[in-house]
């Protein structure tokens, strides 16, 4: 594996920020022979593993479906989590059941892991009357409350500050809880990074702050992000300890949040985490990344991806096989299959439903601006 | 009753609130050891202490964007925005946010929580420290604003405020923090949101007016009294959603507007009034419906009273409206 | 003469104007390399390099601040923000600071830049890709707030303001930004600032709209005019400063007005305009000016062409209004 | 001196960053015994201390006089620098002529030694027609541009931004040319802060951040502020150098800003300045600290004033004596009667000029309301 190729970005030279997972200070446990460093080995029983890597391989046919979807125009756009599923999984799976996570928005893998509904979701991604967010937001903008996973919007970073004031609420409530917060390394660069790191170190919430840095924000690489040294040292400014994972390692991922989960716990205060990954997809359906990286590292990277790395541990244990892996295969994409087919029928949202919500109750200017929609020709066709 | 002024009276409905519901928290900058800069949370952080009355660091988006959090979490935070003028660094967390959390989660998540907030002139403040930016949340759908004129409605609508499921904004004209006095019950009230009061009767002009302004339009219905103008004052408490039927029963009686407001008048709160007014009473208008109004400019230190629509600028508009 | 969309119009001006003046430097997200997600700054990281056409951080705020200090420096940025729904962040430097700079230094700080920034709905954004905060904009002094309808005007009032000393928020209506098109001249030429366009004359309503709308506008007179009803379309192209006199004048002739706009009613631009027309043409009116606007809620996904004011809702109210 | 209570501030606890200015990492050169560190000497002529100690009275009694003013009912509000003399001059008079101060708002000391005439300065105290600012913003709010010292606003922070800005734009037109920013540690906490330093350090602008750590945001300690090591130490966040000098050693001031306005000329980017000093009198004439904070700390920080320690230098070179001082002192309470006396004889500025410079020229709509103001009762007055 050409280790210079990893780190290339094509930008502009000059310091920038690491994105070597084989640095000395990166938290590794997967090793390229597919064996387990037992130094950092979270123990993880093979039950646990084979479930991770199913529901992994399970998010990658999701994903590759939906790329599908949105190419036959069946629906809007997608906005995947191709090369990062250890990061997102890895990351869900150490946290406890009472905690709570804080989406960006590639983490559908974690919101299926922690129980929303594939129908849920598929909804959503056809916005019809379904979709518990009753098709007023885009695709991947799901909600999914008793999953104890916040509501998705599409400004960035603004879950950072809202996920500090969750688990400093909570902290005042004297509950045990910690709350998970996931963001991109581009939203380092957002207010929101700033407010949320800074009431968290000073009020010591109970946080764990999950930094995907998976190279990109759309075609800004991460050295125009920060000339900071790493992501995780961004901590320092806040007092927020900082950590850095191989974040292509479903091992290190579960290791580094699985200790950040019990320093926060234990009234220590929020951790910053650092999970270093690549986005081996555009952006999102609506993004062509040819314009602006090369092949040759979005290849090195593939070398990396997380599942081929899982299955080299697997197969090394005996714990996976070409028939399991065909056989998962046919019964994700059957479930998929099902969960479309399902969605397409759904009716659109009611006209009426557009005006719900706004307010607890219906105020006089909108059930008057309802009333003149649903007198109008289009409410006809309804 | 207790005799008080608005600093007291929001004291006292933000004591009241506390001790009878604990998920309800105050945050903001200075509001705990020092009470304030203007004083309105003295008392509390001794009487509640640290966890729910919190100086937070200099960052009006971190207040909002945590106190959002928190209100997801299940408690009710009343932030305090120092001025107004310093709401904007927590604009997007409040128009991209909390007006839509609601919304975007098909009811899943409301988050419910009162920014408290000093608004206006007349303080000698200067660009920064006397803006009105209510136009700028009545926009936004999803948020409720509110502005009271006085110690009674300010304790009313500050409890009706935070019983609310809805984010609401709540506006204290500072001008008459002190100035204006009055008798505040003791015991357990509401004032409703999206209520106008009547603040003086009469039929030939409808003034609109709220907050600190109140009085000046006040004074400008005595002084065209004299010449035999007889005013209609309403004080609109709740800006939004606006008490559209009391405005309107009013303008059909008088046939005449004018609304008096300090932000400046493009695009202020005036404007949406005078077209609301339109829509729903064009053929009772006997005259143009007038805007007295801050001017468009930022507002000025040295002359601020003459940027500011007091009564000595309403009268004549009353006047012409009325001979018109 | 060349046929150009838009998007190619727009960064036609750029081209141009950066050719013609090395103060001109834009900036923002993924408007380097990649030439913008919409591509409108597509070439330009490749003619002018690095220094002029510069991809930054991941933050409105730091963009807009860092815009005003180059600015103050003698540089005339074009800052991109992404989508205006992402403007939020970048509020307070813009109203605080950008708005008010040459004011409240007495001129001695005029902080001149031109914010570009794609605006409306119609590309299944939902929420936060398809916002209209115009409104939000001209409530507050100091700022120009410009909204182009054809590739013709989008370059020659993008290269006014460039050129106008004040600073300007540049609308784009993305929804037309391939769909309109149209013939524009290679040469140097400007569309003045505050002058609006009669795109289509007529005499029974004054239709008034802007940006994307315009065509519903325009499809929804072709409709009335089936029934006898003739309208007059204003396309404003300038919204602040507006062109008070044009539309005065149109309704002087017809004494009808529906304004037909994306963003939401209550507040929204519509409400200052039909405030203005009560102001100075109230004995002309012959119906109640009528606004056709987005509802009051966040903007919807699915139900997009629900919520934006196409021909089809803008029809009935021309005829009722026609009718009146 | 009692070191404890340097840093005490009354507040909550847990760790909290440094006031102490005798700490490690702090540059410091002025000792106690009124000597200097011959290894951090910045070797200033004498003629240069002379006249910034002169200077340093001048603002001292100046700002005794304006609080004086405003207790008196003729000016409506003061912000001053009762403390932070050292700070403020030091590091204007560290800058080349040709580099630019952005100022926070306590910086008047800086305006005046880079050529704000006394007589503007009052004239923006009382607001009256000869205000640069044209009596639009509050006091302290003045305008200074042939000072290369930028437009005072109120709102926190904002100011980092545009100085990262100013000296990206000098940086790109190649012209040598350092910006320096001012502000509190409070500031630290903004959006802009971020902003700043993040654009700041990724571009590498020519810049120095200056903060003046005086220990309190009104009435918010430090440790509410940040859970930071240092607010220097913040500067790793965006690989911005970070140094922390005693803000009361007017020599260390002058060191230290030095050094970084050479390491930003010389194209190595920004560098973040924390200089340790202490607020001595209310946050403004606005605030009472006494509410707040304890008398003791007060004392103590008073024991290191800086221009109690700058004289003592200046006694052991008897470069100074107490007839010089009350020359002196008279000399500036002269200056500043005669400015006062002619301050309130000019006349407020005009109505018309409300609605001057709002934009270049005059539109439409402001014609009209200029024209109905001047119509009014009030005009007559005028
Ligand atoms: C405030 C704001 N500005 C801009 C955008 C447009 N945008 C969407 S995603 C994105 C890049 C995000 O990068 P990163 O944080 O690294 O997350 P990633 O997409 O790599 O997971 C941008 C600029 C936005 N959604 N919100
Ligand atoms: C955005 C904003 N929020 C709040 C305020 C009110 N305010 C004025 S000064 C100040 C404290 C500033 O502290 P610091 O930055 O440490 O500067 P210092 O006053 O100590 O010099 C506050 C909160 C403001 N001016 N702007
Ligand atoms: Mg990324
Ligand atoms: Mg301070």
């Amino acid at each position: 594996m050409a280790q210079p190729s990893l780190t290339e970005t094509g930008a502009s030279a000059g310091h920038s920020p690491s994105l070597d997972p084989n640095a000395s200070d990166v938290i590794r446990v997967l090793r390229d022979d597919g064996t387990l460093d037992p130094a950092t080995d979270p123990k993880l029983s093979d039950d646990a593993v084979v479930a991770l890597f199913q529901h992994m391989v399970f998010v990658r046919v999701l994903d590759e479906r939906l790329v599908t979807l949105q190419r036959q125009g069946r629906i809007g756009f997608h906005i995947g989590s191709l090369g990062e599923e250890a990061a997102i999984l890895g990351s869900a799976f150490a946290m406890r059941s009472q905690d709570w996570l804080f989406p960006c928005y590639r983490e559908f893998g974690a919101a299926l892991w922690r129980g929303m509904t594939l129908q849920s979701y598929i909804d959503n991604m056809f916005g019809n009357a379904g979709d518990p967010a009753h098709g007023r937001q885009m695709p991947d903008h799901y909600t999914a409350r008793a999953a104890k996973f916040g509501s998705i919007s599409s400004p960035i970073g603004t879950q950072i500050t809202q996920g500090a004031g969750f688990a400093w609420a909570a902290k005042i409530k004297r509950d045990d809880l910690v709350a998970l917060v996931y963001f991109g390394e581009g939203a380092t660069s957002s207010n929101e990074f700033h407010n949320g790191l800074n009431f968290a170190g000073v009020f010591k919430t109970p946080n764990v702050f999950f930094c995907r840095n998976n190279g990109w924000a759309i075609s800004v690489p991460v050295e125009r992000q920060t000339a900071s040294e790493t992501f995780a040292g961004k901590g320092v400014a806040y007092g927020v300890p900082g950590v850095r994972c191989d974040g292509n390692d479903l091992f290190a991922v579960i290791k580094a949040t699985r200790d950040a989960v019990a320093h926060a716990a234990s009234g220590k205060g929020p951790v910053l985490i650092e999970a270093l990954t690549y986005r081996l997809s555009g952006h999102s359906t609506s993004d062509d990344p040819k314009a602006y990286r090369k092949d040759e590292v979005v290849e090195a990277w593939k070398q990396r991806d997380p599942l081929v790395r899982l299955r080299k541990y697997l197969d090394g244990r005996s714990l996976w096989s070409d028939a399991l892996q065909s056989e998962l295969e046919s019964k994700v994409d059957a479930e998929i299959k099902t969960a479309v087919a399902v969605a397409e029928k759904k009716p659109q949202p009611s006209l009426e439903s557009m005006f719900d919500d706004v307010f607890a109750e219906l105020p006089w200017h909108l059930k008057e601006q309802r009333a003149q929609l649903l007198a109008g020709v289009r409410a006809k066709g309804h | 009753m207790t005799q008080m002024n608005m600093v007291q009276a929001i004291n006292s409905a933000l004591r009241h609130e506390m001790k009878r519901d604990d998920r309800v928290v105050v945050l903001g900058e200075d509001v705990g050891k020092v009470g304030g800069v203007f004083r309105v949370t003295q008392g509390l952080f001794d009487e509640f202490g640290d966890d729910r009355v919190i100086d937070t660091p200099l960052s009006e988006g971190g207040i909002i964007g945590c106190a959002i959090g928190m209100a997801l979490y299940g408690l009710v935070p009343v932030p305090e925005i120092q001025f107004s003028d310093f709401i904007f660094p927590a604009y997007d967390q409040i128009v991209s946010e909390l007006a839509k959390f609601r919304y975007r989660s098909g009811g899943e998540y409301p988050s419910k929580l009162v920014i408290r907030t000093p608004v206006g002139g007349g303080i000698r403040g200067g660009h920064y420290h006397s803006q009105s930016p209510e136009s700028l949340f009545i926009h936004v759908a999803g948020l409720k604003v509110v502005c009271p004129s006085n110690p009674h409605d300010a304790k009313g609508l500050l409890l009706a405020s935070i019983r609310d499921p809805d984010p609401v904004l709540f506006f204290e004209p500072k001008r008459i923090y002190r100035a204006a006095k009055g008798d505040v019950p003791d015991e357990d009230y509401t004032v409703p949101i999206g209520k106008a009061a009547i603040s003086r009767e009469g039929k030939h002009v409808t003034m609109i007016a709220w907050g600190a302004m109140l009085y000046e339009a006040l004074a400008a219905a005595d002084q065209a009294a004299e010449q035999g103008v007889d005013c209609e004052v309403i004080d609109l408490r709740t800006l939004w959603p606006v008490d559209i039927d009391t405005i309107i029963e009013s303008v059909k009686k008088t046939g005449r507007v004018v609304v008096v407001h300090e932000a400046p008048k493009t695009c202020g709160f005036g404007a949406e009034l005078i077209a609301l007014i339109n829509e729903k009473a064009f053929l009772h208008l006997e005259a143009p419906p007038v805007r007295v109004t801050g001017f468009d400019t930022p507002f000025p230190y040295t002359l601020e009273n003459e940027y500011l629509p007091l009564a000595h600028r309403i009268l004549p508009a009353v006047l012409e409206t009325a001979r018109y």
